[in-house]
């Protein structure tokens, strides 16, 4: 309940001080508003299908980074289970560690 | 607990303004000038007397947005720091929301290079993100490895879990991840990679006047954050003898945000590309390596 | 007090989820997704279940980052630029989203429903963990073993060196007609606002 | 009576997500409809567990299987995402209709 | 003058400097002043500093940068004589005392008429024809790295970008952040020899890297005090001979050496290299090799 009026009232204020800074919108006329180039010129928008160079990267991320999920409540009964939790969760790493191991070998920590 | 709640802003504005004066001090170890206590402040007024450029049809929904989610987090990333014995917001899962936190803010900074429609702040906002989330992973080992010796998720556990011994002296590899992480929560030095001056500062590169100092205020408030969170981590938190708990957090973060910055003024970033391979083949293994030996020592 | 803070988020919840397919920004949608998602782990913290609620928000943000990225390298206009609605089978979609949304209701107002509210003293990330190394060990690394296999799919599907050669080989763009021009390249092309396709395929 | 209205909310979700997933023709597009249709099952899960099954283990697992899932799903689709894309620069569900060569 | 004006006028004062021919090294010098602070695009800018003389080639671009300026806003003309520091910080102060911000040097209209045009007046056809809000939309085209046909971004950058040589106008071809083809539109302006010395160009590379502080020192001509310098650069990044890559060259100038005399064509060196790798190879060239280089490539053609 707390985190819930404190994440609400943390935006609410951020927001309220981003009005009071910059609430008055002066308009920027048009050679102003052009995209910063060191004095070129963008033929096109820069908003684009970016061609995002870590994408295969990513995949793996979300794929290993669910393994915090099942982490978290580890770390809370791995005093208490002892070499069980550890036993247990090094199998578990050490199969996703594999996959890393493969991206690895077949170069996706790369910019492509 | 008002009164723990008030200590969020209070906190937040005496440390942007450390950190902001940290700043203009640092350089002056690594060989530049240095600027006083009022530097910041006159910097912050010189932006606030300028225009807020818009530029050519922006995202004008999430151009703001962007430094107010970056704020309204540094905020709630503090609010689970305990003070004295108790948290302003006393979480079971304290450290699962300070990485909820982490994780917000590579949106943040993705959508402050988005925003604007310019090239600069959208490849700065693209590099960010392909470093930002590997750096996720060692940080979640870091703050999982704190919570292994204090049997619980809540941060004030982990501080009281440090009342013999401080943290930092048990994993001491997990402070060095965590300013890793830190450096780039805050878009700091080696971890940058949002505001290059190889593209003329990145996501920052179409910011001018007040909102340019409200992305920085709240950069600054995240060092703060940060900075908070490593101290109760690694450093006991509020625990120490003679003075109040308060204080001695407030000393312990100021420590912390200073070498913080030092590192940031000190080391040399590379290449995105490079540091992408750096991180998953030699930080993450050395995360996975401080997991075995906290483990290890706690159940030693 | 806390019906009106579940209703709230609820109504968030749906609001956001309802805006992911109404916005014109790809990063916009996602975003918005994600807002639906946090709405939802903010109903888990409500409801006592911390540690999923918030850790929603933890994986949500990862992945609506990573969906936000997607989204814009292979979306034509990911920025919204040009309002557009890509659907097909609007009226069938729409008549099907209401139809689950009303046989649902009907069914969840019709039951019985259980009542166990969870206690205070439940100490619930505690449960979790044991449950995940006792009873659940093999749904654990089962997972595992799961996200091992996605890892090394992903890693096969998306990169291009094949055994055979670049596995982009001879390839064209589609047209947005068929066998119109490739689509995206000519700067005049004209596309079409408001694509339908009825029936599908 | 606050079940009640969780389960309301989840099958609106549900809903929504539901006619996403079968209007929208880009594949990145109906993934988002399969996210929010799991999206809502979350919010079931939550609801039951906490009002109605007093806090049973199995259901705080079944949250993180359904965010597993949701994983598995989003990594393999953007997987065949960029697949299709190096063969046929394309996006659309239809397009995946004329690959068959 | 209220105490936000009085706080605000003595600030360093941000400056963006548009460096004309001859003016590099007076210009990198008088930027270090600790009353000023080197602004790394003019949307940071205060006032925009005109070194030098800045050719009729340049002149459509010296307005594009100055027009980005946000207000209030000066611009100063500097010859090189004498600090400019004191000039420019009362141009400051006489801002924030109600002098007038300069007026834009371009008309107010967008790149391309949009408003009312398109099916809902934004300008654009269809899903990515037409100029919605004045421009059109990227279209794909080839990869050179992985084949991924994604957007093209097409654009010039300079002569005035902070990351490329004074007067050096390049227009390149982005697929995401890498390179995919350049072609030199403006050489670099001739620079003295200053502007080749060792330290200068060892502080530029570094400050490519993040090292503001060490750059400064380098500048100063002192060592530099720094971490991970030289390893942060990749091993054999911008080789053009064995071992011969822009961690030597970095190396070389630290240690107060010229760099090497020759450039190779800039239209070779970059596509293909990621956009942080591309300026710290094109930094490791001395501008006058870079002059030199492009002056042979015109020459050719």
């Amino acid at each position: 309940m707390t985190l819930v009026a404190v994440c609400v009232g943390a935006v609410g204020l951020a927001l309220a001080l981003s009005f009071a800074l910059t609430g008055r919108d002066s308009r920027s006329t048009w050679p102003q508003a052009a995209p910063y180039l060191g004095g070129g010129e963008a033929q096109t928008h820069a908003w684009q299908r970016f061609h995002f160079r870590a994408y295969t990267m990513t995949l793996v991320f979300i794929a290993f980074e669910m393994e915090m999920m099942f982490m978290y409540p580890w770390a809370v009964v791995f005093v208490h289970e002892g070499l069980k939790a550890m036993a247990e969760m090094g199998m578990f790493l050490a199969i996703l560690s594999i996959g890393i191991l493969y991206g690895w070998r077949e170069g996706v920590f790369r910019w492509q | 607990m008002i009164w723990l709640l008030l200590t969020v802003p209070v906190t937040l504005a005496v440390g942007v303004w450390l950190a902001a004066t940290f700043d203009r001090l640092a350089p002056a170890l690594w060989g530049a000038r240095a600027g006083g206590p009022v530097a910041a402040l006159r910097d912050g007024a010189l932006l606030l007397r300028r225009q807020t450029v818009r530029t050519e049809a922006p995202d004008d929904l999430n151009r703001r947005l962007a430094p107010v989610v970056y704020l309204a987090l540094a905020a709630i990333g503090l609010s689970v720091v305990p003070v004295t014995h108790a948290a302003p917001i006393e979480s079971p899962v304290g450290i699962v929301i300070w990485g909820s936190c982490e994780a917000l803010t590579i949106i943040a900074v993705f959508l402050h290079g988005w925003s604007p429609n310019a090239p600069f702040p959208l490849i700065g906002a693209y590099r960010y993100a392909a470093i930002a989330l590997p750096v996720m992973l060692p940080s979640m080992f870091v703050l999982i490895a704190a919570a292994l010796p204090a049997e619980s998720l809540s941060v004030t556990a982990i501080v009281e879990s440090q009342r013999e011994v401080w943290n930092v002296v048990r994993q001491p590899l997990g402070l060095a991840l965590f300013l890793l992480v830190g450096l780039t929560l805050t878009q700091r030095g080696p971890f940058d990679f949002a505001d290059g001056a190889d593209i003329a500062g990145g996501t920052s590169a179409e910011d001018s006047g007040a909102g340019r100092a409200l992305w920085q205020l709240a950069r600054l408030a995240m060092l703060t954050a940060f900075s908070a969170m490593a101290a109760a981590l690694f450093l006991g938190g509020p625990l120490g003898p003679g003075l109040p708990g308060p204080v001695w957090l407030w000393l312990k973060t100021a420590a912390i945000m200073a070498l913080t910055v030092l590192l940031g003024h000190g080391i040399a970033r590379t290449t995105p590309g490079r540091m992408l391979t750096l991180l998953w083949i030699v930080a993450l293994p050395v995360s996975f390596l401080h997991l075995a030996v906290s483990g290890g020592l706690a159940l030693w | 007090m806390v019906n009106v803070v579940v209703i709230a988020l609820i109504l968030f919840a749906v609001w956001t989820g309802w805006r992911v397919f109404r916005v014109d920004s790809m990063v916009r949608a996602s975003f918005s997704l994600m807002l639906s998602f946090i709405a939802v782990g903010g109903v888990g913290v409500v409801l006592s279940m911390p540690y999923i609620g918030v850790a929603t928000v933890f994986m949500m943000a990862v992945e609506m980052m990573a969906m936000a990225i997607f989204m814009v390298a292979f979306m034509m206009n990911p920025a919204g630029l040009n309002p557009m609605m890509m659907v097909h089978q609007h009226k069938f979609s729409v008549g099907a989203g209401v139809l689950a949304w009303l046989g649902l209701s009907t069914a969840v107002l019709s039951a019985e429903l259980p009542s166990a509210p969870v206690t205070s003293e439940q100490r619930v990330v505690f449960d979790l963990g044991i449950e995940l190394l006792g009873p659940s060990m093999l749904i654990f690394e089962t997972a595992g073993v799961t996200l091992l296999a996605t890892m090394v799919g992903a890693v096969i599907l998306s990169s291009r060196e094949g055994r055979y050669g670049h596995a982009d080989h001879g390839s064209r763009p589609p047209g947005l007609a068929e066998g119109g021009d490739p689509a995206g390249r000519v700067p005049d092309e004209g596309g079409g606002h408001h694509h339908h396709h009825h029936g599908g395929h | 009576m606050t079940l009640t209205i969780v389960l309301l909310g989840a099958s609106a979700l549900i809903g929504i997500g539901l006619y996403g997933a079968l209007s929208q023709q880009s594949f990145v597009m109906l993934m988002m409809g399969l996210e929010l249709m799991l999206n809502g099952a979350i919010l079931a899960i939550i609801g039951f567990w906490s009002l109605g099954l007093a806090g049973m283990p199995e259901g705080q697992l079944l949250a993180i299987i359904v965010m597993a899932v949701m994983a598995v799903e989003m990594a393999l689709g953007f997987a065949l995402i960029v697949a299709v894309y190096r063969k046929r620069q394309a996006d659309m569900t239809e397009a995946l209709g004329t690959l068959k060569e | 003058m209220s105490l936000l004006d009085r706080l605000a006028g003595r600030a360093p004062v941000p400056v963006f400097a548009c460096i004309g021919p001859g003016m590099q090294a007076v210009t990198e010098h008088a930027l270090l002043s600790p009353r000023l602070r080197r602004a790394a695009s003019p949307r940071e800018a205060a006032v925009l500093l005109r070194a030098g003389a800045i050719p009729e080639r340049a002149a459509a671009a010296f307005g594009r940068v100055h027009d980005q300026l946000p207000h209030p806003r000066a611009v100063l003309r500097w010859d090189g004589q004498g600090d400019p520091a004191d000039v420019i910080t009362d141009a400051w102060v006489d801002l924030l005392n109600g002098a007038d911000s300069d007026t834009d040097r371009r008309s107010d209209e967008p790149p391309n008429p949009w408003e009312g045009k398109g099916d809902h007046g934004q300008g654009g056809e269809g899903m990515m024809g037409g100029v919605p809000y004045g421009r059109p939309m990227a279209m794909t085209g080839d990869d050179i790295r992985d084949g991924l046909q994604l957007d093209a971004y097409t654009a010039t950058v300079g002569p005035f970008a902070p990351m490329l040589p004074p007067g050096l106008t390049l227009e390149i071809t982005l697929q995401g952040d890498v390179i995919i083809s350049t072609s030199v539109t403006a050489p670099p302006f001739p620079q003295g020899d200053e502007a080749s010395a060792p330290h200068l160009c060892a502080a530029r590379l570094l400050r490519l890297l993040g090292l503001n502080a060490a750059a400064a020192r380098v500048a100063r001509g002192s060592s530099p005090r720094a971490l991970w310098t030289r390893g942060a650069i990749p091993a054999g990044l911008g080789e053009a001979a064995k071992g011969e890559d822009v961690r030597a060259r970095l190396s070389a100038w630290l240690a107060g050496q010229a760099g090497p005399y020759q450039a190779p064509r800039i239209g070779s060196m970059l596509p293909g290299l990621e956009w942080h790798e591309a300026m710290l190879v094109l930094n490791s060239y001395a501008p006058d090799a870079l002059h030199r280089a492009c002056a042979e490539e015109e020459e050719a053609a």
